[in-house]
């Protein structure tokens, strides 16, 4: 699976009660928020351009999502489904290989 | 996905991830780096507390974790207390905790719930000498509560409680000295970091893990929504404001101060530099940015000599 | 069971508290001094010093603080304990809402004091009656034997899985907390069968299935919770009740009713109210008896939860009710009385009900004040109706 | 029910006194119960501490107001203080002293049953180089009341003080009680 959460991605699920004898006794917490798809609240989505990327994983390091993975070939690519199109990755990218594009919804 | 060992090599920070996405942070939100950042350095064995701030929100509303590792919400004043009481609940059941094998103790606080309501408990954590570490992330202000100004927002920045506007009423206070409130503890190990430099921040949490006793460290995390910047701009203001000695990345250790970044021997770049990439500020005249600029360079000569003098 | 020889021990309230504390096992004491708790915690950290006792012991710069390093502990898993009064207790309070809302097992001793201004450090239960929203359970101890009992059964109760709130056990100041009276003490291996390791509803410690606390919870979800945390409280008194009878099997003091009656069978006039001040009562009524007064007491040792049920049952059977309340709500009356008039309200027991606001700040609340509400009562029961409801009894006037 | 009030000074001991009282009256299986009068005295002002013993548990949370002994551990409060208020008729009064019975009866507004005296200040002085007169005058309280054996006091004074301290003030209670002079009045 191209993600960088992999299984657990698969897994997550919403959560949802309806009824009070399916919450816990205590407010604690019963999953992760990896099924929380945040990507559409982009507006430009990066492009990765594979001819200019340097694999110097700059835009990995300063993902805040994170939502960038690095591929088996290592290459960088985007969890579209978390990437909320901050465009850090662009601008840190010292070689230009990632664009931010207008995103057709 | 798993990462390829020979690009595991490569990387400049640890490949693990133990901070989900998901999570509704901001676009570009800084803090969330910063966690992302803490959780990289120490894995899943790591109790984090965070109180009123963003990062309640970040961390993932009931009944999801945006962390791979123990999370405690507590209220806005308590952190320094809290993780003072999950050091002292670990040791009272035998766990080992700092060090290398040890389960870590995390305070993740912002610039209010640090320099202002919590600042008694930082102080009480800190005095006692707890194994844990407390992380003040700086953003300037009161962010979750929609801007207001905190002890730690600079002066001439804008916030919604201290508007710019045509009667010029700005923020007319010098940003707080947390670090400095801090040293004068003489705790083992203090420091500044940037969510610009993260490999620095990564050794200074790994150093702070070695430390026993309280530690602390103040990371500088740009908030695009409230500095009324661009989301694609938080690193680079992030490390401006380190270029500008702004914000100077240094140490505390054992009573002597080492400064990382900027170069002291070289001049830093001017505040403006730092101040034009960010709305909040552009209500300042250039009176205001010279006053900035003369805090600045008093804060960073009173730093170099520090570093000289007890280097 | 090993047989049950007490260890007697002349001690104050606040050393009696100390014992249980030590006796409980606590493993965590976070607390910040404040008279007249103080010696409580004074003692615990003699106890570490000497080597009697394995606790870690934070000496914090608030009570806001203490509570919130107990909470901490507490959520870690460890058994933790602290103590305040009065103006720590009002610090404190956001707090005392964490506590009960992360579910944490926490017991607390506060010490009754009067809140400034104007200065007073003297009894009064108004400090630990205007916290009774915060989902603690609160025992009010009459005695000594009570505060070190109540100690034991608050931690058994309040980490009973069915319960898992905190509990506070409250002390008069200085009328318990600084006099020395006989308590009995119960050997450190019986202490152990009756109160075994604490086994918490979860804890931050397992790393391989990480939880969060206490998130963001919103209006979808957040009702939910205070619904479970209120029926929590509503099976508190079961277990109060369980635990208050196997107390009384094991070491001859039952505390299984939550509210304890003296001499009310046949009596006209019941005096009601909680705390030290109870003991006194008792003794008037003894007295009284003697003078042809057919008077009895009533002691609400559970305050919360409230016993509701109890008092229904003896409501319905006695014609007139004093409460006795060292404490007062602003713009109402006296709590216990506000609260007891509410119980009854949609039942069939209508007892005369006369509230006297005694002993605030710590004004001495003597055998003769009880034989002089007695006798008001008495006129109040022959007019057959209650024309002063809230009586200021030592009023100078 | 017997009770019992310590007139003192700030620092001078008088709420231990009693609590040591109570201690022994429990050692000798009596039920107790003491306390300080509930104030805010620094070193130096007046003090109150109280005893009260019985046969039975005590359940009664009040302060006392007509004791049956009253105790001064410092003479001069009899300039200062009504130390014989609500003593009971009968009552003993017990008086750390140098003067005379008929020197301390004319400063007492109340002529007690039982007048005890002693000079606990220079039994202090000599056997603990201090002028702390509260164990001492345990002595007297044993010898002048009979409410409790001089062995239990001594057993309690050793329990409140470790060591050689416990044994010296252990000491200056048995030198109090021989040298207590009662007078019926």
């Amino acid at each position: 699976m191209n993600t960088l959460f992999g299984e657990k991605k698969a897994e997550a699920k919403k959560i949802v009660f309806t009824s009070v004898d399916q919450y816990p006794e205590a407010p604690i917490s019963l999953g992760t928020t990896l099924s929380n798809f945040t990507g559409d609240w982009r507006t430009f989505m990066p492009v990765v351009n594979e001819d200019k990327c340097v694999k110097c994983y700059i835009c990995w390091k300063f993902c805040p999502e994170p939502a960038i993975y690095i591929k088996p070939d290592g290459y960088v690519a985007i969890d579209y489904d978390y990437c909320k199109g901050c465009g850090i990755c662009a601008n840190e990218c010292p070689t230009n290989a990632i664009t931010m594009e207008k995103e057709e919804k | 996905m798993e990462i390829p060992e020979s690009i595991k090599k490569r990387l400049t920070l640890p490949a693990e991830e133990h901070f989900y996405a998901g999570h509704t942070a901001c676009q570009g939100c800084g803090a969330s780096l910063g966690l992302r950042y803490v959780l990289k350095a120490y894995g899943r064995k790591t109790i984090v507390t965070i109180p009123a701030c963003c990062s309640t929100i970040i961390a993932g509303a009931w009944p999801y974790n945006t962390l791979d590792a123990p999370l405690f919400h507590t209220a806005f004043a308590t952190t320094g207390a809290v993780i003072s009481g999950i050091e002292a609940g670990l040791k009272a059941q035998g766990y080992k905790v700092k060090g290398e094998d040890g389960v870590m103790v995390v305070g993740w606080a912002g610039d209010g719930g640090t320099a202002d309501i919590g600042l008694q408990a930082l102080s009480g954590f800190l005095e006692r000498g707890h194994d844990a570490v407390y992380i003040m992330y700086d953003n300037e202000a009161y962010m979750n509560t929609g801007i207001q100004r905190s002890g730690s927002t600079p002066y001439g920045a804008w916030t919604t409680n201290t508007p710019g506007g045509k009667r010029h009423f700005l923020e007319k206070r010098h940003k707080k000295k947390v670090i400095d409130i801090v040293i004068a503890h003489e705790i083992p190990y203090a420091a500044t970091a940037s969510v610009a430099y993260p490999e620095d921040f990564i050794r200074k949490l790994k150093k702070a893990q070695k430390t026993p006793g309280p530690s602390f460290i103040q990371l500088f995390a740009p908030c695009p929504t409230g500095w009324r910047s661009p989301t694609d701009k938080s690193i680079e203001i992030a490390r401006m404001a380190v270029q500008t000695a702004y914000f100077p990345l240094f140490e505390y250790e054992n009573g002597k101060y080492k400064i990382n970044m900027p170069n002291p021997k070289k001049e830093p770049k001017p505040i403006e530099e730092f101040l034009k990439l960010q709305g909040r500020f552009k209500y300042m005249t250039k009176e205001d940015i010279e006053i900035l600029q003369g805090w600045v360079n008093h804060e960073w000569e009173k730093l170099k000599k520090l570093a000289e003098v007890f280097g | 069971m090993a047989e049950y020889k007490p260890i007697k021990k002349v001690v104050s309230g606040n050393y009696a508290a100390a014992y249980a504390a030590l006796h409980a096992r606590v493993q965590v004491v976070a607390a910040y001094p404040i008279t007249p708790q103080t010696s409580i915690i004074e003692k615990i950290a003699e106890f570490i010093a000497n080597g009697e006792a394995d606790i870690q012991y934070v000496p914090v710069e608030s009570e806001h603080s203490a509570m919130a390093a107990c909470i901490g502990a507490s959520a870690t898993g460890a058994r933790v304990f602290t103590a305040t009064a009065a103006q720590g207790l009002a610090l404190m309070h956001e707090m005392l809402h964490w506590a009960s809302g992360a579910r944490l097992p926490i017991v607390m001793v506060n010490a009754n004091r009067a809140l400034a201004p104007p200065w007073s450090v003297w009894d009064e239960q108004t400090d630990s009656l205007s916290q009774r929203d915060t989902g603690w359970l609160q025992f009010y101890a009459e005695n000594n034997q009570e505060v070190y009992d109540g100690v034991l059964m608050a931690f058994k109760v309040a980490e009973d899985k069915r319960v898992s709130l905190p509990a506070m056990v409250i002390e008069s100041a200085f009328i318990l907390s600084h006099t020395y009276d006989v308590v009995e003490m119960i050997p450190q291996e019986l202490v152990d069968e009756f109160l075994p390791p604490r086994d918490p509803l979860y804890t931050l410690t397992d790393f391989d299935n990480p939880i969060s606390v206490g998130a963001l919870a919103t209006p979808n979800d957040y009702y939910e919770f205070r619904y479970k945390e209120a029926m929590a409280m509503e099976r508190a008194k079961k277990v109060i009740k369980e635990v208050g009878k196997e107390f009384g099997e094991r070491f001859g003091r039952d505390y299984s009713q939550m509210i304890e009656t003296y001499r009310t069978d046949d009596a006209e006039i019941v005096f009601m109210g909680m705390g030290s001040l109870m003991g006194t009562v008792k003794e008037a009524v003894d007295l009284l008896r003697k003078e042809g007064y057919k008077v009895g007491a009533a002691k609400v040792r559970w305050f919360r939860p409230f016993p509701k049920e109890e008092l229904y049952e003896l409501a319905k059977e006695v014609p007139a009710i004093a409460v006795v309340d060292r404490n007062f709500s602003f713009g109402q009356e006296g709590i216990l009385f506000n609260e007891s008039k509410g119980v009854l309200f949609n039942t069939d027991a209508r007892p005369l009900m006369k509230d006297y606001i005694v002993g605030l700040g710590g004004r001495d609340f003597t055998v003769n004040d009880v034989r002089a509400i007695a006798k008001d009562m008495k006129k109040t029961l022959e007019k057959g109706r209650v024309e002063e409801e809230v009586v200021w009894y030592h009023l100078k006037r | 029910m017997i009770e019992i009030r310590f007139h003192g000074r700030g620092g001078q001991g008088a709420v231990t006194a009693a609590n040591i009282l109570a201690s022994a009256a429990f050692k000798s299986g009596k039920y107790v119960q003491a306390f300080p009068f509930f104030g805010v005295e620094r070193r130096g002002a007046p003090v109150t501490a109280f005893t009260r013993i019985d046969d039975k548990p005590i359940r009664i949370k009040t302060q006392i107001y007509e004791p049956d002994v009253v105790v001064v551990l410092d003479p001069s409060l009899l300039d200062t203080v009504d130390v014989t208020a609500g003593l009971k008729d009968g009552g003993i009064v017990i008086v750390n002293t140098e003067k005379s019975k008929e020197e301390v009866l004319e400063k007492l507004k109340k002529k007690p049953a039982k007048l005890a005296l002693v000079d606990a200040t220079t039994i202090a002085l000599e056997i603990l180089g201090l002028p702390i007169t509260n164990t001492a005058i345990l002595g007297a309280v044993a010898k002048a009341t009979g409410i409790v054996d001089l062995k239990y006091v001594q057993e309690a004074i050793k329990e409140t003080f470790s060591g050689t301290l416990g044994e010296k003030n252990a000491k200056a209670a048995e030198e109090a009680f021989n040298k207590t002079v009662v007078y019926e009045l």
